[in-house]
Parts: structure tokens; C-alpha cells; sequence
């Protein structure tokens, strides 16, 4: 055992103190003079092309300081923390349901929702795509460029067509895993100014603030070292204040009014537009020797990825590498494919894949546990990385492999509790 | 729309504002007297991170109108701490390791505070009852369980 | 009719981005009177990360964890921290951390090495002394380290970043190094199955995480149980649903989204496992993704046990439950 | 949250006065668990908006002339936490326990259930089950009706028979006797802070013999309002009771679950299925009540 003078102990954490005081600043909590109210007019349709949008009658609201939309963001339109696919502000055609396509900042909360009412909007509406089926249909319209496939990965090791002979035992099963959310319990918020050195400054709830940074330096067009972004105390993320959230809508106003801009989205906006945890179907072929030593895995995988890539692409690269398990497998096989559809979008969630991944590895090995009547932890413990194993990328896992430990552990934990 | 005065003791201090009606309690403590550890999490009385202690019960402030608030007594989270002291539910809650993210937190203190006002030494079952109104989705409850507790036993 | 049954689900999780750069930074200043400025870029959204970042920090300098100050997530004063996700921070920002406290070490280490007359080499840092680790007894305060620092004019100051040893996946098979570690991890779940209702108790989970080394044991049982429990509510009671015709949520508020009340967890029973490697800041690795993962299938598989049906299609709802007991009880009337 | 006046009477009359006034577009907030929040979602837009909340002389709960009355802004914290509802009329107590969470039921009230009359309400279910009758006032006088009849009223909002100028001032149901048991069961999508999926509600009442002399089964979120479950009733009533007698009740709830909501395929299933079991689990309370009470 090592030995550590502060490591290892359970030391207070650094912002206990100021949560349970009630004084620990949320986003929404901030306040400044000469504060404006930002607010974000939203699709009601999935899949369109905006023929008319009037502005004017909410530009007239006494009361309101400015309306804005795409054609005022002064930089690049479109963000997104791996693919560069989803605009600030509708400039081409609408994807999903809750797009924005206008932003308001008023003197008070009621004028933003007033103004936002005001706004009138005409589509011109297309196909709108909900399921993969569709998705990967020749004639299906295409959500974006000139394919609906969003991302393809495929993952190959060992010889798993010739093994299946060498299998005693084949399970086949389909598992498939639903759409979710994250409810953090705080909604999305921030407020953005120029501080006192002329830095466009937004204070945030979000996981991600110099990726944040980065998006508002460019739809500015200013650089970055002009934006400072800064995290305010932050009611949880789980994944979901990955994507950048109201930080790009706030900045743009205090931009063109000069005025620190708040937005605080309600519980039914914020669910609306963060991620969703990718919903992904499984096809899963496993193979073993009586004894429950496993031979080969195979996986097929497709995925709803909704309307913007997000953290999509972390999701694919994630789940085809876990898909066996924590287990020695010498032939392994997963084929993955993720579509665009005019879905709520898909991103991050904690776990990024593995949750699905685990649910398809699981349910085999527990299907195997049963076919040979085997118990779970000794089928486990006998397939178990450690030290020296090479995973199906090939690499070789040379420490800090504890995994048959959990299982020991757990097992007699349980053996004395339940 | 006519203006309305509300007269009311907040955190024991008499508080006295002429205010617009059509704002909720949780607004009129947030924006009209600055008390933000009054969280907003869904709006519709779920999760519980608006709970103030009204007349000396717990009640989510974003399904009151700030008119209501008249004559009331109020204590938020903010009320606690007396004269720089912690509340010993604070106390427990930072010693067990309750608080992750925070936002619940203002929430699950009072509701605590309201129980054991009450009810000084509850069973286990009596405390996850009392606090049953409150979501949260970083702990798992069982910290603040033991926090409660905890401050109950001292 | 109430019937228990128990389930095992296991996982492994790769900590921090697959198969790309994805590094992390730090700034650490010593001051003269022995507290310390650390900046980090790494957003703490509850999970305890700046904690984590003191605790490594203090370690690393030999000084106490009141004696650090951190500053976390603003763009204009703290380095690139990259996304708080996939687990990345403690082993990335983690090491970020230590090698900034090794790098201001620098001069703290030749500072000593003076006044003791001992090589730099056989330095101590640890609870706020130095020390030579053959000779106990040659030692100074850090005070007195900081004095001496302050009479030659030399700073503190250090930076590091820290970039996990991977490699891009060759786009032909994924063949490479995606993860420089792996966070492992069982669960065990009990459960009561009432058959009639389809309501599920779940009543204990045991739940063993390999962290390599638990930075904070309070903060590793926090993430635990509250991955148990965001695990019960993925696999009993969580389902976005879309409307068919416009894309849009029909259940985005928490009277319709249903997440586990307290009510509703089970008696949980973490488990922190240690395992023995270099990669982590002291052997640390990642819990916050690893603590939800491996209860979701734990309770499908109890679920599955007490009632003995298959599910491999989530959510199991209690609709799912007397479906799946009717189509039982048919089957075995056909018999 | 769009601009209104608000008042705050004191009095039922100062109340009454208002209502009459304000007729054309007022709403009344109570424990406000539903209507603040249509307010603040600007789904409802009244010019005025009047709490009734600072009527203390309907909060009470009184056993008199072998009624129990319950005023309509009693709070579900104080009917949970009343021994004798407690004792005498289980069903209302344990609906009143588990609606919402505890921080709404120190705001929701009595009346406020039964105006609102949402499908799911659980205080609905147990006062259909107790079969009782409300009081409305308004400036020109009282009205007392049944409760079913209230609920299938068609007054301004088409909601139940409440008019807009009308107060629900009082519910009331005949205290039951040392003869009667009554329960009711919240099976529903978690064990806190939720809706009913169905919210089941009985009543039994027996003869020193056992033979069963009266029985409401009401099973609550099944229909608009509480289903009656009649034909069950009246295969119950004159016999003499038992575990199996009830239990040859559970085909006909099935019936008439799938009957009324073949219409809802998505649900009807689990419900036509559940509903048993919610009862089987009411049977089961109610003989042990009744056991004791007899056995005694």
C-alpha cells in the first residue's frame, strides 16, 4: 500500500462550504446594471426551409433592445465540437424541432417572451426523417450535404468468419437502448458583458469552457484571446453542457447592444436542446467453448444520431472498441453506422456508447452464463482482462488492470450484505 | 396592473416591498430581494430546489404567487447560518461528503431544517420520507441521507 | 406475487478521448508565505475535480491541502483544461497538475539541495518539510525553504500539461493504442419483481470500481452511488419520448421524465478496488462514467432473474414486466 | 407570467364578492400547485387572480353528525397527518400521504384537488370512494352535490360543475363505522413525486355475520373520472366475504378496463393487467382491517 501524506483521505471539497452557505454563484444567479433578458425564438417544425421571417413587430416592442437573426452574426455560422454542422442561427434550412432562428434581448424577462411571440415565421416544410429505415433510403432527403450517414466505423481483429467453428456454443441476441436525458437538475444558463479590459466575457454553466471560447471567438470573428469564458458553479452536466449552450446566443447580443445579456433557459427549453443519449440498436453474435471461454464477437450497430453530429463521432469511436467487454477475445467484429435524421439531436451522456455497449456484452455473457450453467462471476473471472492482455485494437494492457479484483470483491461484499 | 405591498418576514428580518403581482415567490426572493440560493429547477413543484421554509413548513416557491408571501414568515437557505455559524445540517452535509454539484443543495438543507425542527430525532425512515420531495441526480441520496442523520445525532 | 432476483453487470471504460490528442495544463505558483495559486482549465460540474486538483497538487509539493488554492475553468487566467468528459479529468488534468508542481519544483528542489548539501535526487517534499531521504535528519521547514528562495530571488513558478500516450486508430479495422488506461468495474443488484403491478424494488447493489488510486474516497463512493442510481432510473424508469409527426420532446419536464426520488434507491454499498500502475497522477484513474455503467446491466439481469424472462430491449417498464409474465405463463400453459 | 390585479380576501363573503365581480376572467389560486404554474407558462391569462388562501375557516376537519367535513382548503400535509382520518377512513389518508411530495402537500388542498379534477388525482379517487358530496357558495347561496355529479357537471370551464363565480367551500362523506374498511393503493411510475397510473380506492362494509352490506370499487386514472367498477360491486354485495369472493372480481375489472380504453392501445394493456394486481393487494388490506375490526 502506498503511503500518502494527503492522497487517499477524504478531504473537504473546495466549494462545499459555499454550496451548503446558499452562496455559490449558478449562472442564473448573476446580476449586473444596465442587464438585459435574452431570449431565442425556436423552431416549431422538424425538417423546413424558413420562407418569411418578420422580425419587426418585436423590433417595435417598447422595451425591447434587439432582435436578431443569422444574418447578423458577424463571423462563421456554424459550430459543433468535432464536426463544424450546426449554425448559431438558422441560415439555411431548419433540422430539428427547437433550432434556433431568432435571438431577443428586452429590459425584462415578460417583454423577451412577449417579443418572442411577436416574431412570425413562414417554412416551407420537407420530409422530416425519424427513423434510420429512413434514413438510409436512397430517395430520402438528405439532412445534410449529400448522405444521411452521419458516421461509419468498423472494427477488426483476429478471424471471426473461421472462428465460429471453433465454437461450442453460439448465442444470438438483438439488444437495443432508448433515448435519454440527462436532467442536470440546473437549466442551461449564462450571462455575457464586456468587462472592465473590453473582453467579451460569458459566465457559464458548462463543462466545456474553452471549447466555448473558441466557438464565440469565431461567430465574432474576433480572436480568441479577446473572449474570455468563464464557468460559473455548474448544477451538474452529465454530458449534457458538453455542447455549447446559451453561451453563443448571449455573447452575439451583448455584441450588437453593448449591455450585459442574461438567458436562462426553462427546464422545457433546456431538455428540448441539449443532447440526448444516443439510442443504438445491437446485433450480437457471440461464440464460446463449452467451458465459457469466449472465441468470437460480433457486432452490428446503428444508431438515430438526430439532426447535428455533436459528440456523435465520440460515440462511434467509443462503442465498437468496448464492445466486447472486459474480456479476452481473440476474434472480435463490430460494424457501426450512425445516421442523420431530423431526431432530437444525439451527443454526449456519460458513457458515451459504453452504457450500450455494456448492455450488449452483458446480456450475451449473462445469456452464456445461463446456456452453460455456469455462474456469472466464475464466467467472468475466467474471461477477465489482466495484465498482458491484448484488446481488440491489439494493444497490450501492461498495468492497472483490476477488473477480476471488482469482481472478487463484489461477490463477497454480496455475499455479506444480501 | 396594480402594484401590491407585501409585508413579510424573511430569514427574521421584516421585509417590506410594493411589487408587481404577477411574479412567483421564488421570483420575488431571487430578483426582488436577491436571495439566489432559492434555485429554479423545473418550474412545476418536481424537484424541489426552490424550497424555502414557509410558516415552518417546506413548500417549493415556484408554485406560490409572491403576494402570498404576505404576512408570511420565510426562511431560505441564506437564514441558516447565524452569525457567521453553520447550521450543524450544513455542517454534516459538507462533513459527509453530501454536496456534489450544489443545486439541490439549498433545497435538501431546508427541507432537512424543517424536518428537524420538528421531529429532532427521526428514524431513517422518517428522514428519506421527509425528503422525498427533493430530486437529485449527481449522489444517489444516500450522503444526504447519512448528512441528516448525522445532524440529527448531534 | 413478489419475487427477488440478483444480477451481476460489469464494464470496462477507456479514460479520456479514443484514439486522439486530448491534452490537459496547469500553472502552479508557490508563494513566499507557502500557500499556492493552481490554475486549471478543467470544469468542476460537482464532481469534486478541483478537489482533486488540490489534493494532487498538495502531495506533489509536500505541502497541506489548506494550502492550496485553486482557480478552475476562466479562459483568460487558467490553460486549456479540454471537455470534462469521458472520464479524463483526474488522469489528465491530473497529471497536467503534477508535472506544473514538478516543473515549479525545479527551483524549489535546487534551492534545497543547497542549503542541505544533499543532491537534488534524494529530496523529500512531504507535510511541509524537506528532508533527505538517506538522512532524516538533514531538513528544513518549508518557510524556511521559501526564505531561502526569496534571499537568491528565484520564484516558484511552474507550468505542465499532459497529453495521454495514445495513438489514431487506423481507420481500416481501429487497430492502435485508443486509451493509455482502463477504468474496470462489477456491480451486483437485488431486486423484488412484483408480477402483478410489474413494480420493481430495487433493494441492494453492491457496486467495486478499479480506480488505480482513490485521490478522495468520499468523492469515489459519491460517484458510485450516484451512477447506481442513474443506472436504476436508464434501465426502470427513463425514456425520452418524440412525437412521429414534428421531432419534438413530448416528455421533457420532470413530471413526465422520470428520474429515480429517493424513494426509489436502493441501499447502496461502494466498493473501491486499487490497482498498481504508473500512467495516473500516483496510479489515478477515472469513476465518473465507469460508476453508471455497470448497473444497468446488473439490473436487467436481476430483473431477468427474479421473473425469469429475457429483456434485450430497454427500458423495462412495469408495462414490459406483466407483458413479459403474461407471455410466460401462456408459453407454459401451452406446454 | 402576463399582467393581473390580485387580491387577497379574508372572508368567504370578501372572497365571494370578488368572484362575482371579476366573473368574466378571474382565477382562484389556493395551494397554487397547478394554477401558478399555468400562470407562469402564461397558459392561463386571467385579468384577476384571487388567493384564497387567507381563508382560515375553511381549513378544518370536523366528525359531527356522523359526517366527517373536511373544509376545501385543508392542506393533504393536515388530512395525512389527522389520526382519526387515519383510523377511521384509510383510503383518504394514504391517497392524501403519497400525493406529490411532502412540500405539495403542505400546498395542495382538498378542494383544490377536486376543482382541478385532474384524471390522476388521488384525493379525487378516495372521495368518489367515499362517496362524498361538496359544498359550493357563491354570492347567491350554497349548493350541495354529489361529488360524481360534480365531477360530470358542466360548468364555465366544462371541467366539473363549478361556476365562475363559485367557491368550493367544503367536502364532506359519512364517517365510516367500526363495520366498514376502506384503502386505497398508488401504483404509479415511482415512489415519490408521482402521478398515478391508476389509483386504486375501496370501501367494504359487513354485518356482524361477515356478509358484505355495502362496497364502493373505484379505481382512479382509468377514465375520466373514477372508474366504478359496479358489476364487481354488486357480485360482492350480500355475500359473505372473502379473499376468494373478491378475488372472482378481478376478470370483471378486466373487462371493463379493456372495454373502456380499447381506444388506447398503448396503455390498455398494462392497465387492463394492473388493476388486478392493485386490488389484489386492496383485498388483502381491507380483510385485514376487517379482521380485526370483527375479530375485536
Amino acid at each position: 500500500m502506498n503511503n500518502y501524506s494527503v492522497l487517499g483521505k477524504s478531504e473537504i471539497k473546495v466549494d462545499a462550504v459555499e454550496k451548503v452557505l446558499g452562496t455559490a454563484k449558478f449562472a442564473a444567479d448573476y446580476t449586473m446594471p444596465n442587464m438585459l433578458w435574452g431570449g431565442v425564438f425556436r423552431s416549431t417544425v422538424p425538417h423546413a426551409y424558413i420562407k418569411k421571417l418578420n422580425l419587426e413587430k418585436a423590433r417595435a416592442l417598447p422595451g425591447v433592445a434587439c432582435v436578431l437573426d443569422h444574418t447578423a452574426i458577424p463571423g462563421g455560422n456554424r459550430f459543433g465540437i468535432i464536426i463544424k454542422d450546426e449554425p448559431c442561427l438558422v441560415d439555411d434550412k431548419v433540422r430539428r424541432y427547437g433550432d434556433a432562428i431568432a435571438v431577443v434581448a428586452a429590459e425584462t424577462k415578460e417583454l423577451v417572451h412577449e417579443a418572442l411571440e411577436l416574431i412570425e415565421v413562414e417554412y416551407e416544410e420537407l420530409e422530416p426523417i425519424f427513423t434510420v429505415e429512413r434514413a438510409m433510403e436512397e430517395d430520402a432527403p438528405k439532412i445534410h450535404g449529400d448522405s444521411n450517414v452521419h458516421a461509419k466505423k468498423f472494427l477488426n481483429f483476429g478471424d471471426v468468419d473461421a472462428a465460429w467453428d471453433k465454437c461450442d456454443i453460439i448465442i444470438e441476441n438483438t439488444y437495443s437502448t432508448h433515448r435519454l436525458s440527462h436532467m442536470f437538475i440546473e437549466p442551461d444558463a449564462g450571462i455575457s458583458y464586456y468587462d472592465d479590459q473590453g473582453l467579451l466575457t460569458v459566465i457559464a454553466s458548462t463543462q466545456n469552457p474553452h471549447y466555448d471560447r473558441g466557438e464565440v471567438a469565431v461567430m465574432l470573428g474576433i480572436p480568441a484571446n479577446q473572449v474570455r469564458v468563464k464557468q460559473a458553479a455548474t448544477g451538474g452536466g452529465f454530458g449534457g453542457k458538453l455542447d455549447i449552450g446559451v453561451q453563443l446566443h448571449c455573447a452575439l447580443l451583448t455584441y450588437y447592444t453593448k449591455r450585459p445579456v442574461k438567458i436562462v433557459r426553462d427546464r422545457r427549453e433546456s431538455t428540448m436542446v441539449s443532447a440526448k443519449r444516443h439510442p443504438i440498436t445491437m446485433h450480437a453474435k457471440t461464440g464460446a467453448t463449452k467451458d465459457g471461454k469466449l472465441v468470437a464477437v460480433d457486432v452490428d450497430m446503428v444508431s438515430d444520431s438526430g439532426a447535428y453530429a455533436s459528440y456523435g463521432p465520440a460515440v462511434i469511436g467509443r462503442a465498437p472498441v468496448h464492445i466486447a467487454g472486459p474480456y479476452e477475445c481473440p476474434n472480435v467484429r463490430c460494424s457501426a453506422v450512425f445516421y442523420y435524421t431530423n431526431s432530437p439531436m444525439a451527443g454526449a451522456f456519460r458513457g458515451f456508447g459504453v452504457p450500450q455497449a455494456a448492455v450488449c456484452h452483458e446480456g450475451q455473457m449473462n445469456a452464456l452464463a445461463r446456456a452453460l450453467n455456469m455462474d456469472p462471476i466464475e464466467i467472468r473471472l475466467k474471461n477477465a482482462h489482466k495484465v498482458g492482455t491484448v484488446i481488440p485494437t491489439g494493444q497490450k494492457l501492461t498495468e492497472s488492470v483490476g477488473f477480476a479484483d471488482t469482481l472478487k470483491m463484489a461477490a463477497a461484499k454480496a455475499a455479506e450484505v444480501m | 396592473m396594480n402594484k401590491i405591498k407585501i409585508t413579510c418576514t424573511v430569514n427574521g428580518e421584516a421585509v417590506c416591498r410594493e411589487v408587481y403581482p404577477n411574479q412567483r415567490l421564488l421570483d420575488f426572493l431571487r430578483e426582488e430581494l436577491g436571495l439566489t440560493s432559492v434555485k429554479e429547477g423545473c418550474g412545476e413543484g418536481e424537484c424541489g430546489a426552490c424550497t424555502v421554509i414557509f410558516n415552518g413548513e417546506p413548500v417549493t416557491s415556484c408554485c406560490m404567487l409572491a403576494g402570498q408571501a404576505e404576512g408570511a414568515d420565510i426562511v431560505t437557505l441564506e437564514g441558516l447560518s447565524k452569525n457567521g455559524e453553520m447550521d450543524k445540517i450544513q455542517k454534516a452535509f459538507i462533513e459527509v461528503g453530501a454536496v456534489q454539484c450544489g443545486f439541490c443543495t439549498p433545497g435538501m438543507v431546508l427541507t432537512a431544517k424543517a424536518l428537524l425542527d420538528k421531529n429532532p430525532h427521526p428514524t431513517m425512515d422518517e428522514i428519506k420520507l421527509a425528503m422525498s420531495g427533493n430530486l437529485c441526480r449527481c449522489t444517489g441520496y444516500a450522503k444526504i441521507h447519512q448528512a441528516v442523520a448525522k445532524a440529527a445525532a448531534e | 406475487m413478489k419475487k427477488r432476483g440478483r444480477g451481476v453487470g460489469c464494464m470496462w471504460y477507456g479514460v479520456g478521448n479514443t484514439g486522439l490528442p486530448n491534452p490537459a495544463a496547469a500553472f502552479v505558483e508557490v508563494l513566499g508565505d507557502t500557500s499556492v495559486n493552481l490554475m486549471v482549465g478543467c470544469a468542476d460540474i460537482g464532481q469534486g475535480s478541483s478537489t482533486v486538483m488540490a489534493q494532487i497538487a498538495a502531495e506533489t509539493l509536500g505541502l497541506s491541502y489548506e494550502n492550496i488554492h485553486v482557480t478552475w475553468a476562466d479562459t483568460a487566467v487558467t490553460p486549456e483544461g479540454g471537455a470534462t468528459s469521458a472520464s479524463r479529468q483526474t488522469f489528465i488534468s491530473g497529471n497536467a497538475v503534477k508535472n506544473a508542481c514538478l516543473d515549479a519544483m525545479g527551483e524549489l528542489k535546487r534551492t534545497a539541495a543547497e542549503k542541505l548539501e544533499v543532491p537534488e535526487e534524494d529530496l523529500i517534499f512531504r507535510d511541509r518539510m524537506i528532508y533527505s531521504a538517506k538522512d532524516e535528519s538533514k531538513k528544513m521547514t518549508y518557510p524556511e525553504l521559501m526564505g531561502a528562495m526569496k534571499y537568491y530571488g528565484r520564484l516558484a513558478v511552474g507550468a505542465g500539461y499532459y497529453n495521454p500516450k495514445t495513438t489514431y486508430l487506423n481507420p481500416a479495422d481501429m487497430s492502435g493504442v485508443p486509451y493509455e488506461v482502463y477504468s474496470y468495474a462489477t456491480t451486483i443488484c437485488e431486486v423484488d419483481v412484483d408480477t402483478e403491478t410489474g413494480e420493481v424494488d430495487v433493494l441492494k447493489v453492491v457496486s467495486a470500481h478499479d480506480v488505480g488510486t482513490p485521490i478522495n474516497e468520499t468523492m469515489v463512493e459519491g460517484q458510485i452511488e450516484g451512477g447506481v442510481a442513474m443506472g436504476e432510473g436508464f434501465v426502470l424508469f427513463e425514456n425520452i419520448e418524440v412525437d412521429g409527426k414534428t421531432g419534438a420532446i413530448k416528455n421533457p419536464i420532470f413530471s413526465k421524465y422520470i428520474i429515480p426520488s429517493n424513494m426509489d434507491v436502493p441501499e447502496i454499498y461502494p466498493v473501491v478496488v486499487s490497482s498498481e500502475g504508473d500512467a495516473g497522477p500516483f496510479g489515478a484513474k477515472g469513476v465518473g462514467e465507469p460508476a453508471l455503467i455497470p448497473m444497468i446491466p446488473a439490473v436487467t439481469a436481476a430483473v431477468e432473474d427474479a421473473i425469469g424472462c429475457r429483456f434485450t430491449h430497454l427500458p423495462i417498464f412495469p408495462k414490459d414486466i406483466v407483458a413479459a409474465v403474461k407471455a410466460k405463463e401462456a408459453e407454459e400453459a401451452a406446454k | 407570467m402576463r399582467e393581473f390585479d390580485f387580491y387577497s380576501p379574508t372572508s368567504v363573503p370578501e372572497a365571494l364578492e370578488l368572484l362575482r365581480k371579476y366573473k368574466d376572467s378571474n382565477a382562484i389560486v389556493a395551494g397554487g400547485t397547478d394554477i401558478v404554474i399555468e400562470l407562469n407558462e402564461r397558459k392561463h391569462t386571467p385579468k384577476v387572480v384571487i388567493d384564497i388562501k387567507r381563508l382560515k375557516e375553511l381549513e378544518y376537519i370536523r366528525f359531527e353528525d356522523g359526517l366527517v367535513k373536511i373544509g376545501a382548503l385543508t392542506s393533504h400535509a393536515a388530512i395525512a397527518a389527522d389520526p382519526r382520518i387515519a383510523e377511521r377512513t384509510r383510503v383518504l389518508h394514504t391517497a392524501c400521504a403519497e400525493v406529490g411530495s411532502p412540500q405539495i402537500r403542505n400546498l395542495g388542498t382538498i378542494g383544490g384537488n377536486l376543482s382541478t379534477a385532474s384524471v390522476a388525482g388521488d384525493g379525487v379517487a378516495a372521495m368518489v370512494t367515499l362517496d362524498a358530496s361538496v359544498v359550493l357558495r357563491s354570492k347567491d347561496g350554497e349548493r350541495t352535490m354529489k361529488l360524481v355529479d360534480f365531477l360530470n357537471g358542466e360548468g364555465y370551464d366544462k371541467r366539473n360543475a363549478l361556476q365562475s363565480d363559485e367557491l368550493m367551500t367544503e367536502v364532506f362523506f359519512t364517517e365510516p363505522d367500526a363495520h366498514t374498511a376502506t384503502a386505497f393503493y398508488k401504483l404509479a411510475k415511482r415512489k415519490s413525486l408521482a402521478i398515478s397510473v391508476i389509483g386504486g380506492g375501496m370501501r367494504c362494509s359487513v354485518d356482524d355475520a361477515g356478509v358484505v352490506t355495502a362496497i364502493s370499487l373505484r379505481g382512479g386514472c382509468l377514465g375520466r373520472y373514477p372508474l366504478q367498477f359496479k358489476a364487481a360491486e354488486e357480485h360482492v354485495l350480500g355475500k359473505k366475504l372473502s379473499l376468494e369472493l373478491l378475488r372472482e372480481t378481478l376478470p370483471m375489472m378486466h373487462d371493463l378496463v379493456l372495454d373502456l380504453n380499447r381506444n388506447r392501445p398503448w396503455s390498455v394493456f398494462y392497465k387492463k393487467e394492473s388493476v388486478q394486481g392493485v386490488f389484489n393487494k386492496l383485498f388483502v388490506d381491507i380483510l385485514a382491517q376487517l379482521n380485526m375490526e370483527v375479530g375485536a
